[in-house]
């Protein structure tokens, strides 16, 4: 089966004052329609440069991809012209942020801010435009949407805001939802309403969904598939049950491990030791092995492969590789 | 956030332990980096040494009127020509800089400290303290600087200030226009600053309002003050040659940048006699732009949050 | 009881809310709104609730952050909101606070070590010579190494700053810390190692906590009593285990039900609330809560239920239990 | 109406009362006083002048004079001028309200745009070029800028008349006069628009900066549209509105500043009045000139926090 | 600018001096007093070529009050001078001339004046001049209400006082023979009531229709519409830009042959409006450059005339180092003053000894010279007991001699302070000066802030005006104060100057005096300069006058 989105090697690296930061690392992923991959990994490793690199958001000035390729639904986004990226963005390729708050613009109204892409891509009147705004806004479950579209962003409460963010996403069908972190600003109420309604749309519209999270609740309840990201490298691809079943790698089973659960107290939790390396002196070495409790010699001078096992899962760490390769 | 990671990893790192860190050492680390800003700070330097010590090279230093060399075309022995009155424009350049130098940046110390002093603290116990001093502040603004200025030259010149002080008057002049503006800077920075965590930790420490205020709030509005004084040197020096175009400056033959820039004020001197002014309007000119420069570098260098 | 090292009684703060063209006060924020209950010596008492429940509003209150609308608050007897200045700076060392944000919590232009060792100082405490001594002393406690103390905040990682705060709370020997979601900000792998840390410091030094958390999973791992907050109220007051195993009232039930748990495919039986949680501004007459809950009745909408012991040490605030 | 708005009228008036005492004892203070500045008059005339003029009666006394009168609306009579100060100002105000009016305008309008576009473009050589253009603006004296464009646009090149602001003698009406008197506002304006344009653009690059890396921007550009749209709708709005208030205090500050512009280029304007008055002491006229700046800065701050809260959606509804 | 052309004075040219330019080495050929004519006309910018009805004069900043007796504002003397016609003029050497007075007779005991006005004056509105207006005119200079520069009082009017005070309602000593003679009797000799009597005249229809005694508000709204019965009649003001004359066709020396006059409001040393053609006079700081300049165009005629008034360093004599006349001449001898006036004028200006201009009829050379003399002035300084103290600087009795010079900003302070401070450091006198605006100077010398303090008279037309503020009676009062200036000599001869009104008289007389004052000096003369304007060349019949500028010769100028 061909999938809706294919990167292959995708490096994205930002310039600082330090130094480079490789913050996508040779990622590969594979998102089919109407699927869920979720990806998920801490703080800083690279889940919002990978779905910003997808969107070609990333600014100039401060980074860029470099190398790579990015095919959606046939194209490589990468070779496409900038208008013709901007054509697909918002179009086909909706992006829905972590803050909606701050992530509306606070003196425009939300009608107008759910018009804008309609106008632009579906080439709908203003009146039209309005009209369908209205019927967006009453799909992701907000009512008076009258009201609703004559309102600022200040005058509406977080999940509000983060649904009028679906309904822009969703405005002109988009084939493919990234949503970045979209309920971690959120109560677990409303992130359970937000859940439900990308669920629905999933359903409904066989819409592909990328759902970058931290959370692993979350992805057990959301994903398909799962990615597990770590210093900008892709450490684990898996099915999200098998995943939660039998972790592979020592980092993705430290998460696991170190989330306290409801109803499962333990006396003392457990905690990967340490913290995330500096993503501006990486080495060689496998970027976990600091951290891993199952640290091998050739840990500290190679980086693990990202290997496919074959059942659908991917890994990288040298806990599963052929004794020959590995004494290399 | 999105600095977390950067920030991490040295610190695990014990070889650099050793290094103990200041933020002052830590900011000119990163100002060397910013070219546009050395170019200024090396300026600002090569400018600030040639007029104090240049002057002790010149053989015209005494500044005597002499009047077999009027108005002469920069040459061998007076390399950017001779004044009106036969004085070596070069050698009276550099007295300038000193003077026009000292005055700008006096005069900026002197409304900075003003501002920020009186900023803080009607931002820090506001009630009525914060009224009197806003209300002060919005008297002052309310009238504009020029004319207030005119008075000021006026009034102080009534009080037999023995004229050698008049540069000083012109200074203190200059920063009591100068603060209301950054005062109300400062305190609506102070509001802010206040309600932030950091100082509800302070609170909840039971700090003394003193340490709170010089410790933990003042140091925090050093970027604020540092663009602020950077762009009043350069707004001191400029005032002081509008002042001398009024006549309220500095008493000649003291030369500033200002007043020799002004003695070339006529259509004539404009048209035949470009080494009168010239000269000066570059110094102020390029003393303006460094200090802008090295300020707007400064004050990246000094946020603690730039990375490196 | 006399083992209660607070009491907070019938605790009410309301925010003036102004605006218009001209910025008149146009009504109140009821951030908190009759909020009791008391704290025993040693016990960590965990406070839940969603984003603008009120409950950061409470231990501010408690510690008088904020100054209190109405009520009272009693920390070791005293009223803590009728000291005068003096008294209050007084009081201070033993009561500390912990902030959500181990970022901006921290003055970004003070060096550690004298961002721990000032209120000693501050406050005459220990003299000079030997708070360099304490100072690295409680930072080896709380996992930081010497090297750190010359360090500015912004060299630091998210974790390590959370714990240069929990050091700094500790560091005056308080009786008593009020910690306002202070693994929230954190990354997953690093919040096991605060939540181990809050838990291996509050058996060395027997303190008691004020644990402030909307994530329920880590207060049923930390504390001993929870009290769950809606709208500025308690709804429900338990001890631990007989809270989660048993909810009483409809909002810890829908709660408990909405937190994703990372166990895929498993069908749990879940509540999902419609709609937000109303303005504290303009909260709805009876129960806070009628406008969400999924089992309303008529007296809901019309009584304010009481809050009122259903059981020993249970609290309840619902017409239906 | 409601209290925040009584408490700005009072605030107001207490600014203005602050700033009419000290401008008067200022002007009490300053060295010698009008009739001092009559060369021929013999000491008795003096006396009986300055007991006509009632310059003798004490600071304060004289203070109160005033206040009560300028409560009145009455400011009195310019001594030099002999006539109302009031219609004095008048006949001059509108000068420099011209000058002042344009060359905001014209300030607004490239600060604004060079703002945007080296926000755009940041790190740029337009960028760069456009920083040092700005710090070239903020360094030059005025006097300096005006006299170079004497020379070099109506001495040597001709193209714009040197000074005034009608053509000597014309009796031209309509539109061939507001023609001459734009072709006289050209060198001035262009001046004053000099001068001022280099903060005002440094202020909207850094607002335009920061608002371009807010995350509405960035779901802006999510949303496919055109970059145009972006920076003009989404990010310059925001970068406008804290602006406003400084509107607020552009204008009395240009008539303060256009001074010497005013000056150089021989033009009508109420600077060149209040030179005149300050030189012969000319109280009247002075307190009048300074309390109608004074005014002026304080209605345009009102003004400005008013449309403030207006235009930001933030503030208003709230 | 106006300095010029103003017949009366300007607040402004009363201060020292008000340019601001650089001299340059002296290219400048065959510039003579007088008028030089241009040399190429054919440069005349096309604008001034085209005009041949209007002449446009530069004049600074006009205020509005267009009434000789009534404006605070030099220039809007010389907007009056236009519109308002006197009984008596003077000429270039400050002798009466009759103007609107046909001529007039002086009683033997000279305190009797009778003025016969020409028949047939009119106003520019076509109504007669007859001697009441003269009488009108005259009568509210005495008002208590009065309160313009004109002091009517020096000419001592039978009855004024009283009319002053209330208790007359007319004034006994003015009286009206017929319409065209008027008959005035004074109460003491005065040189300079004659002028003064013979001044403009207003018209009492017009501007004494609502006048009573007390009362003189109302002529406020006038100011703004002067009506006289000089050359041209007033057409329109427009503040801050110019003032409109036309022609006036009932000038009593007929109407003058270009219909159209403008003064435009310019800013200094307004070159480029003459430069680019749109004005046809205007008048420009002395030193070579400007006349280079102005040379250099080849289209102008250029005016150098010596001014009729003075400039001095004055001594504050309250001051204790000052009342020994060692001290003072010392000052004078120890000062370069050709330096001073050489750098400042570039050779337009000759140092001054005595206090009237050389264009005046009493000007005498038969003075000591004061000639630079650092030397003498040493001397002078031990002969009065000041000996140099440890620091170089002269003491006596514990006393330094310090001396603070107060002085405005302009070209000539710039030059004189280093100058003075490096002459006078030489004999020992410590030198510190300041600059203030002219107003501050005024207040502050009088206050005897000061110890010497520079300054330039007003145009002087009677000697007495150079010399009146040394009587000890005068003292203090004004920029020529002297704080205290007494000398019984003196007193005497400035007395007997204006006690006869016989020029010959009075020339040996002035004469006296000025060696006197050389003597016990109560001033350092400093210069008098020249006076530079330049005019469209082909304007013929504009010849500036050091007294009246160029109101005089406005009747008969035309474009050629
Ligand atoms: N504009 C930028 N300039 C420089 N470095 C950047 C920039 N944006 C991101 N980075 C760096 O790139 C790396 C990846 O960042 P990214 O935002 O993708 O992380 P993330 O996984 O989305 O984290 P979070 O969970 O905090 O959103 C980090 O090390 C970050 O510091
Ligand atoms: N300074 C303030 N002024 C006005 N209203 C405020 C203020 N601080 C908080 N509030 C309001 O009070 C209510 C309770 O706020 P509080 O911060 O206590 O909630 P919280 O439970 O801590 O929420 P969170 O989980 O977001 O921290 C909220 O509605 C909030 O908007
Ligand atoms: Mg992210
Ligand atoms: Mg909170």
């Amino acid at each position: 089966m061909n999938a809706l989105v294919e990167i292959q090697n995708l490096s994205t690296y930002f310039k600082s004052e330090q130094g480079v930061v490789k913050a996508v690392d040779a990622l590969e992923l594979r998102v089919h329609e109407g699927e869920t991959v979720c990806i998920v990994g801490e703080s800083g490793c690279g889940k919002s440069a990978a779905a910003m690199s997808l969107m070609r958001l990333i600014p100039e000035a401060v980074g860029s991809i470099v190398s790579g390729e990015i095919w959606f639904a046939g194209r490589d986004l990468r070779k496409v012209s900038k208008e013709e990226m901007r054509k697909l963005r918002g179009n086909e390729l909706a992006m829905i942020f972590q803050e909606p708050m701050s992530s509306l613009n606070p003196v425009l109204t939300i009608g107008e801010q759910i018009m804008e892409p309609i106008m632009e891509h579906q080439g709908l009147s203003k009146k039209a435009a309005q009209a369908r705004a209205i019927e967006l806004i009453e799909l992701v479950g907000i009512p008076r949407a009258k009201e609703i579209a004559k309102s600022y962003p200040y005058e509406l409460s977080g999940g509000m805001l983060q649904r009028i963010m679906i309904a822009i996403a969703i405005s002109c069908n988009p084939r493919l939802l990234i949503a970045d972190e979209p309920t971690t600003a959120l109560d677990v109420t409303i992130q359970a309403q937000i859940l439900d309604l990308l669920r629905k749309i999933k359903d409904e519209a066989q819409t592909a969904i990328l759902f970058i999270t931290h959370d692993l609740g979350v992805v057990a309840e959301m994903a398909d598939h799962v990615v597990v990201m770590y210093a900008g490298k892709v450490v684990e691809v898996s099915p999200v049950v098998e995943l939660f079943e039998e972790p592979k790698h020592p980092y993705t089973q430290g998460l696991l491990r170190s989330k306290p659960v409801l109803n499962q107290r333990r006396a003392k939790l457990y905690s990967i030791p340490g913290q995330v390396p500096n993503p501006t002196t990486l080495g060689e070495s496998c970027y976990f092995h600091d951290r891993c409790d199952q640290c091998l010699d050739i840990c500290r001078v190679k980086q693990p492969p990202l290997r496919d096992g074959g059942d659908g899962r991917k890994v990288a760490c040298w806990l599963y590789e052929e004794e020959s390769v590995r004494g290399q | 956030m999105a600095s977390t990671v950067s920030e991490v990893a040295e610190v695990t790192r014990p070889e650099q332990v050793a290094l103990r860190s200041s933020l002052w050492h830590e900011a000119f680390l990163r100002l060397k980096k910013k070219r546009l800003a050395m170019v200024g700070l090396v300026f600002l330097l090569v400018m600030a040494v040639v007029c104090f010590i240049g002057p002790f090279f010149s053989p015209y230093a005494s500044g005597k009127i002499n009047t077999a060399m009027i108005n002469k075309p920069p040459s061998f022995s007076h390399w950017l020509g001779t004044d009106s009155l036969g004085r070596d424009i070069l050698t009276r350049l550099m007295q300038a800089g000193r003077i026009s130098l000292t005055v700008g940046i006096a005069s900026m110390v002197l409304s900075v400290s003003i501002g920020a002093l009186l900023g803080a603290l009607a931002g820090f116990y506001r009630g009525w303290v914060d009224q009197v001093i806003m209300r002060v502040a919005d008297v002052l603004m309310t009238i504009p600087g020029l004319p207030l200025l005119f008075i000021m030259g006026a009034v102080l010149s009534e009080w037999k200030i023995p004229t050698d002080y008049r540069i000083y008057i012109v200074m203190v002049m200059l920063s009591l226009i100068g603060w209301p503006g950054l005062a109300r800077m400062v305190r609506s920075q102070m509001l802010t600053l206040r309600e932030s965590e950091f100082m509800q930790a302070a609170e909840v420490l039971g700090l003394r309002d003193r340490r709170k205020l010089f410790f933990h709030l003042l140091p925090n509005l050093t970027p604020l003050l540092i663009v602020v004084a950077t762009l009043n040197v350069g707004g001191a020096i400029l005032s002081e040659s509008v002042l001398s175009y009024f006549g309220l400056g500095v008493v000649p033959p003291t030369p500033t940048w200002g007043n020799m820039m002004d003695a070339a004020n006529t259509l004539i001197d404009f048209q035949k006699r470009p080494w009168l002014w010239v000269p000066p309007g570059i110094a102020i000119f390029a003393t303006v732009i460094s200090i802008n420069l090295l300020g707007d570098g400064l004050r990246d260098a000094l946020d603690p949050k730039q990375k490196r | 009881m006399d083992s209660n090292l607070l009491e907070v009684r019938r605790l009410k703060k309301y925010y003036p809310i102004t605006g218009g063209l001209f910025g008149r006060t146009i009504g109140h924020v009821k951030a908190v709104d009759d909020v009791s209950f008391s704290i025993q010596k040693g016990e960590t008492f965990g406070l839940v609730g969603e984003s603008g429940s009120g409950k950061s509003t409470t231990g501010r209150t408690i510690l008088r952050l904020l100054e209190k609308t109405e009520g009272e608050v009693r920390f070791q007897g005293i009223d803590v909101h009728a000291l005068n200045r003096q008294e209050l700076r007084a009081l201070r060392p033993r009561m500390q606070y912990i902030f959500q944000d181990p970022y901006s919590s921290l003055n970004p232009r003070v060096r550690i070590g004298e961002a721990l060792g000032e209120a000693l100082l501050d406050h005459g405490l220990l003299p000079q010579t030997q708070v360099r001594e304490r100072v690295l002393e409680v930072m080896a406690l709380c996992g930081l190494a010497p090297y750190h103390v010359d360090r500015y905040p912004h060299e630091f990682s998210g974790g390590q700053r959370q714990r240069i705060g929990i050091a700094r709370a500790i560091m005056m020997n308080p009786d008593f810390i009020v910690a306002d979601e202070p693994v929230s900000a954190l990354d997953v792998s690093i919040q096991a190692q605060i939540i181990n840390l809050f838990a291996e410091l509050q058996e060395q030094r027997k303190l008691t906590y004020l644990f402030i958390s909307h994530d329920l999973s880590v207060v049923e791992h930390l504390c001993t009593r929870i009290g769950v907050m809606y709208l500025g109220s308690l709804m429900e007051l338990a001890p631990r285990d007989e809270l989660f195993l048993e909810p009483l009232h409809p909002y810890t039930k829908a709660l408990l039900s909405s937190v994703p748990l990372p166990i895929p495919k498993k069908k749990r039986e879940r509540i999902v609330l419609q709609g937000d949680m109303p303005s504290p501004a303009n909260p709805p007459a009876g129960c806070k809560f009628h406008t969400r809950c999924p089992y309303v009745k008529d007296i809901c909408r019309q009584e304010v239920p009481a809050f009122r012991e259903v059981s020993t040490d249970r609290f309840v605030a619902c017409h239906l239990v | 109406m409601t209290s925040y708005f009584l408490k700005r009228v009072f605030y107001m008036a207490l600014t203005l009362f602050g700033a009419s005492i000290l401008i008067f004892f200022l002007y009490a203070l300053t060295p010698g006083d009008f009739v001092d500045t009559s060369p021929k008059l013999t000491a008795e005339r003096k006396l009986e002048l300055k007991a006509m003029y009632g310059l003798d009666k004490p600071v304060v006394e004289r203070y109160f004079i005033w206040m009560k009168n300028a409560f009145q609306g009455d400011f009195g009579y310019s001594l030099q001028y002999q006539q109302p100060v009031m219609s004095l100002l008048n006949d001059y105000i509108w000068n420099s309200f011209l000058l002042a009016i344009t060359s905001t305008f014209f300030t607004w309008l490239i600060a604004i745009s060079i703002g945007v576009l080296s926000a755009a473009r940041q790190h740029s050589w337009f960028d760069a070029l456009v920083t040092i253009g700005v710090f070239a603006a903020m360094s030059l004296p005025v006097f300096f800028v005006g006299l170079l464009f004497i020379k070099l646009f109506a001495v040597d090149a001709k193209l714009f008349p040197a000074g005034g602001m009608m053509t000597i003698g014309s009796k031209e009406a309509g539109f061939a006069y507001a023609w001459d008197v734009v072709q006289h506002m050209f060198l001035p304006v262009t001046v004053l628009t000099l001068l001022s344009v280099g903060t005002l653009t440094r202020y909207f690059r850094t607002n335009m900066l920061e608002v371009i890396q807010q995350d509405f921007v960035r779901t802006a550009r999510a949303k496919g549209l055109k970059e145009k749209v972006v920076l003009h709708k989404h990010a310059l709005r925001n970068a406008l509105l804290p602006a406003i208030t400084l509107l607020g205090f552009e204008l009395p500050a240009l008539f303060g500043g256009a001074i010497i512009t005013e000056k150089i280029f021989n033009w009508p304007g109420v600077g060149q009045l209040y030179m005149q008055a300050f030189s012969v002491r000319d109280y009247p006229l002075l307190m009048g000139f300074t309390m109608f700046l004074a005014i002026l800065t304080v209605i345009g701050n009102l003004s400005a926090d008013l449309l403030y809260r207006v235009a930001d959606p933030r503030v208003r509804l709230k | 600018s106006s300095e010029g052309s103003a017949p009366a004075t300007s607040t402004q040219t009363a201060t020292p001096s008000t340019e601001a330019s650089a001299p340059a080495a002296s290219k400048v050929q065959d510039i003579k007093d007088g008028i030089n004519l241009a040399t190429d006309l054919s440069k005349l910018p096309e604008a001034a070529a085209k005009r041949t009805d209007t002449f446009i004069a530069g004049l600074t900043e006009p205020g509005g009050v267009f009434n000789p007796f009534f404006y605070h504002n030099g220039y809007d003397g010389n907007v009056s001078s236009a519109i308002f016609e006197s009984l008596v003029d003077v000429d270039a050497t400050g002798k009466p001339v009759p103007k609107l007075a046909e001529k007039w007779d002086v009683s033997p005991d000279q305190l009797t004046y009778t003025f016969h006005l020409r028949p047939n004056l009119k106003f520019s509105d076509g109504s007669p001049l007859t001697a009441e207006d003269v009488a009108f005119t005259l009568t509210i200079l005495h008002d208590k209400m009065y309160d313009g520069e004109t002091d009517i009082f020096v000419a001592s009017i039978k009855g004024g006082r009283e009319y002053k005070e209330g208790k007359a309602n007319t004034i006994e000593g003015i009286k009206v023979i017929d319409p065209q003679t008027i008959q005035i009797t004074t109460e003491k000799v005065n040189a300079k009531s004659l002028v003064l009597l013979g001044g403009q005249v207003l018209s009492k229809a017009y501007y004494g229709k609502e006048y009573k005694p007390g009362n003189l508000e109302y002529l406020r709204t006038l100011h703004g519409k002067p009506l006289g019965a000089g050359p041209y009649k007033f057409e329109a003001y427009i503040p801050g830009q110019e003032v409109r004359y036309l022609a006036n066709e009932h000038y009593f020396a007929g109407k003058p042959q270009v219909e159209h006059f403008i003064y435009k409001t310019t800013e200094g040393d307004a070159l480029q409006f003459i430069q680019t053609g749109e004005m046809d006079y205007n008048s420009f700081t002395v030193n070579s450059d400007n006349i280079e300049q102005l040379q250099e165009l080849g289209y102008v005629n250029i005016n150098l005339y010596t001014s009729s008034a003075y400039s001095y360093i004055k001594f504050n004599h309250s001051k204790p180092f000052f009342k020994d006349k060692r001290v003072r001449q010392a000052f004078i001898y120890g000062l370069d003053r050709q330096k001073i006036l050489d750098l400042t004028y570039q050779g337009y200006a000759q140092v001054a000894n005595v206090p009237i201009s050389p264009v005046s009829w009493a000007y005498t050379e038969d003075v000591n010279p004061y000639a630079y003399n650092p030397e003498k002035a040493k001397q002078l300084l031990d002969e009065a007991g000041w000996k140099p103290g440890a620091d170089g600087i002269r003491e006596k009795d514990g006393q330094k001699l310090v001396v603070h010079y107060y002085t405005t900003k302009g070209k000539l302070g710039e030059v004189l302070i280093p100058i003075a401070k490096e002459n006078y450091k030489e004999l020992g006198i410590q030198f510190e000066a300041e600059m203030m605006d002219y107003n501050a100077v005024l207040a502050r010398t009088e206050k005897g802030d000061h110890d010497l303090a520079s300054f330039s008279t007003t145009m002087l037309i009677d000697p007495d005006d150079g010399v009146d503020a040394f009587s000890t009676k005068k003292g203090k009062s004004g920029f020529t104060g002297t704080n205290g200036y007494s000398n019984a000599k003196v007193d005497e001869l400035l007395e007997a100057g204006l006690s006869t009104l016989d020029i010959g008289k009075r020339k040996a007389i002035y004469k006296d005096l000025y060696k006197e004052l050389s003597d016990d000096p109560p001033y350092i003369f400093l210069g008098y300069r020249k006076i530079l304007s330049a005019h469209n060349g082909k304007i013929k019949g504009l010849e500036p006058n050091p007294f009246t500028g160029i109101s005089t010769s406005l009747p008969g100028i035309k474009f050629e």
